[in-house]
């Protein structure tokens, strides 16, 4: 059996590359997509950690975490769109009116 | 079974990777597919089998499948390096690398009293689909009142949108 | 001895995919022919000669199917899209140009491998389930595979370069997520009915009394979901739109467009079999039982199982050379207005019975 | 000495509201101004000879006019007193004072803002009333202070002229010094006795050998009061440049009253100074140095007004001379007699100027007894009693004082009696022999200014006569007359023996000397005076710059005071007040700029510090389990 500390450490990495992902890339979308990714890896450790301790309320959640993710594609997306509509690109650099 | 997950590790981490390096948006989104997919066959490896076909039904298979529409459709380019962004990147991994050092001893040395008891639970659809309608049956219908929301909430702006658009 | 049994069942499994998918090729081009009136193909092989002396007993019946077309579409169509130019358009990455025929091949192939192709039997002292992968959650599998169909289509459709094949492809695969849906529910009715997700335990509920008994709408909305992701028959918009010349494998040529076509006829194969074993009792026969654990016994369900997929592949080849092309907004308009509440209330009628304790299957 | 209520504040309401109605009437018609004023002193002097004539020695008035405030365990009330001494004294100041005022309407008919003048002249009798009146020491500090006021007011009067402002700035400046002192010794008093009325003061003090050391800081507070009032060695520096006032200024406050507050205080609080001999000494070497040094600089003074105001200050030397002495009521007879004669001589003196056009040099003068007999006459009558010869009231008060320093008691200044008694003599000396200077000047030899003098008009001679009559006549008649009546208030020495008039005029030697040497100085031998000037020019120099007191001051106080306060000014002020209070600022500024960076608008940068704030929690928790 592999132990539980592999999938977590396998879990942070991916978060920390999820959260540098945030913090690099200047697309939208990418940022996104990074998001995602961080999400995955929770899920991955709370699959991991409902195994280790035997019943499946981690699976719940993660099936939670799911739903909650689908939604936030879907508000997302389309706010992206709007973004995109509004400001002919996608580079987040552009989009700071909020601070003018 | 050890080696499965050393390919799988390595398979989902090199993906997350591309996500973050690669330029192209449509590269990253494949990256990112082939991510969930590694991350669904590690759900499978955990007995948590119902949550891996979820996991591609729902995340690869419709939210991507939204993400690659919405790259498409806005046909974004490459993305052009920022020369601003070094000193970002280098603060990211920096903080990145930090925030890995504090969790490992945390893994290894924190968790060592865990018993493993794995064998007991199997992901199995009935057991899975049982516990949710039983305990977990209001957060059930609270998610679902949420994707209602959430659709809704996609229309409008949508919606709103296409006039403005149009106007 | 495991791995050999796996090795044994993937191998028999893999004929019976290209098998399909080659006949229904067949049934095809000269099917279309028949029923347009026109002579299909029958010009390869037909005029085979050949002084060896080995061959000449062979000869005649390679004329013979030379007539009927059958080289023709197998063995030339194969090698001609062998050797054809396999043209990359500019400025397209190659790599997601080869990845979009194989993302649309990919899912389809590993979705067979849920299907159980014939009953248990014994071989030398083992009990054999011909099934390649008994997952728990079989039917679901499915629907990943199904889901995962898409990308193939939209990354073809966006290595394609040109607006026409990107939006065939966006096309393709808004008509196939929505339809998903309904497909997804129906497969919740099925489940709900069967209580289990297995198709060989299905199969096995299906011994006296043919699941389409209980379940005939299930059944229509299957069978019309079945033939909208393949993207064919009535629904073949985004392929041979006329205006979108050949949707999103416009830029495909040589082994990548067969690959579509493989994928293509694998996926008519693949629902054909979904719906014989969900509705059409596998390899039930009304009135004949077969004894368990025979080894021949299992040949003949086998038989059986297959004639019923052939007899829905060339039901479905029919109905697309027959049907006229929907409009896209009727196609959207029938998977999301009429297809999709059909199945949920369909759902809600099998939940109350099953509630009620009236459906005992 | 049983007190009785008497209608005193009657006495200082006169000239109060004459000043008042001075003022506002004056503005309408000028002529109208004069005659109040003068109506409202001469009421004063009427209203005091009243009270004065139902008085005997010991009868004591009280008029408690109001309670003024009371501190916690003080209590004060507005009371005015008058005794024997309160009474020669108002006698003096507002009969004085009402024939200045008569004087000075005439001296300023033509000034413009005539109303003004007369106002301030009121209000300073009305504040020089209540200092004598006054029957507290609060009271008396009112008084002390309003008379400060107004002097400044009154040398002031032409403010146009820069100079003349400043004279009274000086004045105010150095009276308020010599008050910081007055009032440091009022505190210890009230301090330690917990009050400040005189009669309880005297019966806690009066004899009392224990006090001798507060005694001593007291009496040198008050004394320190004294010599800003009474322009003594440190601060009569203002006095000489008061003279920038008008002449009846100069004469009333400058000659008559002011001057002699310190005295009246001292003499008032005799009971203090008798306990502390080494203030007394002090004020002895005080008083003699003042007196020779003002002497020597009037010698060579050319300004007729600056020459009296320096024979006022020497004079005032004389007095405090008398009071170091113990023989207080031989300082007042001086402070009395002096009032005569010098006012006499500050009017003879306007007279001239107003006659020469305000032209005060007297080497522009001269030969004027032929344009100005009366002036001449009454200048002549009041010179001869300043220098003390035998029939003027000089003689009288100068032989006293000489008799009390002879016998002064003080252990620190009994042993030098002789020599101090022979520098007082010489001083005498000198007196006499400016005083003809001034007399020879101004009224022999040729006319040397190029006006046309004219007697001046009746009013004025008028008072000029009744000075001279004073001053003739004051000496004699009250040489046995004040010791009895002020016996009571201040301890008055035996009575000495009568003189025949052969052994006054042998003790006068002094004054008739000064005079014939001054006669023949300045109009036979014209030409002596220079030689002996050249022949002793350091000294003369000496004599002629007022001792360079002005430049001493300049450079003592004056100069590091405007340093100091300039480098506060730039160090302190410019510096740190101002540089903490924009730096403040600054870094406020510069935080903000710096944390404004922070919010540059892009996502990702929130992202980081999100994470890294994460990173934070994390640890913290980590370390601190």
């Amino acid at each position: 059996m592999i132990p539980v500390s592999f999938y977590l450490t396998l879990a942070a990495l991916m978060f920390t590359i999820g959260v540098c992902g945030v913090a690099i890339r200047r697309n939208v979308i990418v940022v996104f997509m990074c998001i995602e990714l961080m999400l995955n890896a929770v899920n991955l450790s709370m699959v991991a950690f409902s195994r280790t301790v035997g019943n499946l309320d981690g699976q719940i959640g993660v099936f939670f975490v799911m739903v909650v993710a689908a939604a936030e594609a879907a508000i997302g997306l389309g706010i992206i769109i709007a973004l995109f509509r509004s400001t002919r690109s996608l580079e987040s650099s552009e989009a700071s009116e909020l601070r003018r | 079974m050890m080696i499965l997950f050393a390919l799988l590790g390595a398979l989902v981490i090199a993906s997350a990777i591309g996500v973050v390096a690669l330029r192209h948006p449509i590269h990253s989104a494949l990256c990112l597919v082939l991510n969930l997919v590694g991350v669904a066959a590690l759900y499978a490896m955990l007995d948590a089998h119902f949550l891996s076909a979820v996991q591609i039904i729902v995340y690869a298979g419709a939210i991507m499948v939204l993400v690659l529409f919405v790259i498409m459709l806005l046909n974004i380019k490459v993305e052009q390096p920022h020369r601003r962004g070094i000193i970002l990147t280098l603060l990211a991994t920096l903080a990145g690398v930090c925030f890995l050092g504090i969790l490992a001893p945390l893994f290894y040395r924190g968790l060592r009293g865990f018993t493993d008891h794995s064998s007991k639970i199997e992901g199995t659809v009935e057991a899975f689909g049982e516990l949710l309608f039983t305990r977990y049956l209001f957060p059930f219908e609270a998610a679902s009142v949420l994707i209602m929301v959430a659709i809704v909430g996609a229309v409008m702006i949508g919606k709103r949108h296409q006039q403005g658009g149009s106007k | 001895m495991e791995i050999l049994v796996y090795a044994v069942m993937l191998f028999v499994l893999f004929n019976v995919i290209m098998g399909i998918a080659s006949i229904n090729t067949w049934v095809e081009r000269k099917g279309s022919a028949l029923i347009q009136d026109r002579i299909g193909a029958n010009r390869a092989g037909r005029y085979l000669d050949s002084d060896l002396l080995v061959l000449k007993p062979v000869l005649p019946v390679i004329r013979f199917l030379g007539i009927l077309g059958v080289i023709n579409t197998l063995l030339c169509d194969a090698v001609k899209a062998l050797f054809k130019e396999d043209f990359v358009p500019q400025g397209v990455s190659k790599f997601l140009h080869a990845l979009g025929p194989f993302m649309a091949v990919f899912p389809v192939f590993l979705a067979f491998a849920i299907i159980p192709l014939a009953p248990e039997f014994v071989l030398f002292g083992e009990v054999i389930r011909p099934q390649l992968a008994p997952l728990n959650a079989g039917v679901l599998f499915f629907l990943a595979m199904g889901s995962m169909a898409v990308y193939g289509v939209a990354i073809a459709g966006w290595a394609g370069n040109n607006k026409y094949s990107l939006l065939g492809g966006l096309r393709a695969a808004a008509q196939m997520i929505s339809y998903e849906l309904a497909m997804g529910l129906a497969f919740v009715a099925v489940i709900v009915c069967y209580g289990t997700l297995d198709l060989y335990e299905m199969v096995n509920r299906q011994e006296g009394v043919w699941g389409v008994v209980y379940q005939p709408i299930t059944f229509i909305i299957l069978f019309i979901v079945g033939m909208a992701e393949t993207k064919r028959g009535p629904f073949d918009l985004p392929e041979a739109e006329s205006e979108l010349t050949a949707g999103y494998f416009t830029e495909y040529s040589g082994m990548k467009f067969l690959l579509f076509w493989l994928g293509e006829f694998a996926e008519i194969g693949l629902f054909s079999f979904l719906l014989v074993l969900l509705f059409f009792g596998g390899w039930h026969l009304p009135f004949v039982d077969l004894p368990e654990h025979a080894w021949w016994a299992a040949l003949i369900g086998h038989a059986i199982l297959m004639g019923k997929v052939l007899f829905f592949c060339v039901l479905q080849i029919v109905l697309r050379w027959t049907l006229p092309r929907f409009r896209f907004d009727q196609l959207m308009k029938l998977g999301w207005k009429y297809l999709l509440p059909l199945s949920m209330i369909n759902l809600l009628v099998y939940g109350a019975l099953k509630a009620g304790g009236w459906l005992t299957v | 000495m049983e007190r009785t209520n008497a209608a005193l504040a009657l006495i200082p309401l006169f000239p109060l509201v004459g000043s008042v109605a001075a003022f506002l009437v004056g503005r309408v018609h000028k002529r109208a101004a004069g005659i109040i004023a003068s109506l409202a002193s001469i009421l004063a002097f009427v209203w005091t000879a009243k009270l004065f004539a139902a008085m005997s020695a010991e009868t004591v008035l009280e008029d408690v006019v109001f309670s003024w405030f009371g501190v916690a365990s003080l209590q004060v009330d507005f009371t005015l007193r008058m005794d024997a001494l309160g009474a020669v004294m108002c006698l003096v100041v507002t009969g004085i004072g009402s024939l200045i005022h008569i004087y000075s309407t005439a001296y300023m008919a033509e000034d413009d803002s005539v109303h003004r003048f007369f106002s301030y002249l009121n209000l300073f009798m009305f504040s020089m009333l209540l200092l004598v009146l006054g029957g507290n020491l609060l009271v008396l500090f009112v008084g002390w202070e309003g008379v400060g006021l107004c002097s400044y007011l009154l040398i002031g009067f032409w403010f146009r002229t820069i100079d003349y402002a400043a004279a009274g700035r000086k004045a105010f400046v150095v009276n308020r010094i010599g008050d910081a002192g007055f009032l440091l010794g009022i505190f210890l008093l009230w301090m330690n006795f917990g009050t400040v009325d005189f009669l309880e003061l005297e019966a806690a003090i009066a004899g009392n050998m224990t006090l001798v050391g507060l005694c001593t800081v007291v009496a040198l507070c008050l004394f320190i009061g004294a010599t800003g009032k009474s322009a003594q060695i440190p601060l009569f520096v203002w006095l000489p440049d008061a003279m920038a006032g008008p002449t009846p200024v100069s004469a009333l406050i400058h000659a008559a009253t002011m001057v002699t507050a310190g005295i009246y205080m001292m003499a008032r609080m005799d009971f203090v100074f008798a306990l502390a001999p080494f203030t007394l000494a002090i004020v002895t070497i005080v008083a003699l140095l003042t007196a020779f040094v003002a002497a020597t600089t009037a010698l060579l003074q050319n300004d007729i007004k600056k020459v009296l105001a320096y024979s006022t200050v020497s004079q005032l030397g004389f007095m405090f001379l008398a009071a170091s002495a113990g023989a207080y009521w031989v300082a007042i007879f001086h402070v009395v007699t002096h009032a005569f004669f010098k006012a006499c001589l500050f009017l003879g003196a306007g007279s001239v100027i107003h006659g020469c056009h305000h032209e005060q040099d007297m080497r522009h003068m001269g030969g004027l007894s032929r344009y100005m007999p009366i002036t001449f006459a009454t200048y002549l009558v009041a010179t001869l009693a300043i220098a003390g010869i035998f029939p003027f009231a000089g003689y009288q008060s100068k032989h006293a004082i000489l008799g009390a320093l002879e016998h002064n008691v003080n252990p620190y200044i009994a042993p030098y009696n002789s020599w101090i008694v022979a520098l007082v003599t010489f001083t005498a000396f000198l007196t006499a022999f400016y005083m003809t200077r001034s007399l020879a000047m101004t009224f022999f030899g040729k006319y040397r200014g190029h006006a046309h003098p004219h007697e001046s008009p009746a009013a004025m001679s008028g008072v000029l006569v009744a000075l001279a009559v004073l001053s003739l006549f004051g000496g004699w008649f009250l040489e046995t007359r004040l010791p009895n009546f002020l016996e009571h208030v201040l301890a008055v020495a035996p009575g000495h023996a009568s003189e025949t008039i052969v052994e006054s005029l042998l003790h006068s030697w002094v004054g008739i000397a000064g005079v014939v040497l001054g006669l023949l100085f300045y109009t036979s031998l014209a030409g002596v005076p220079g030689l002996v000037f050249s022949l002793f020019k350091p000294i003369g120099v000496l004599f002629q710059r007022k001792w360079f007191v002005d430049e001493l001051y300049q450079a003592i106080l004056v100069r590091p005071l405007e340093g100091v306060s300039r480098g506060l000014w730039k160090a302190v002020d410019q510096g740190f007040i101002d540089g903490a209070v924009n730096g403040s600022g600054a870094v406020i500024d510069t935080s903000g700029q710096v944390l404004r960076l922070t919010q540059s608008g892009q996502v990702r940068h929130y992202a980081l510090w999100m994470f890294v704030a994460t990173i934070a929690i994390v640890v913290f928790f980590l370390v601190r389990s």
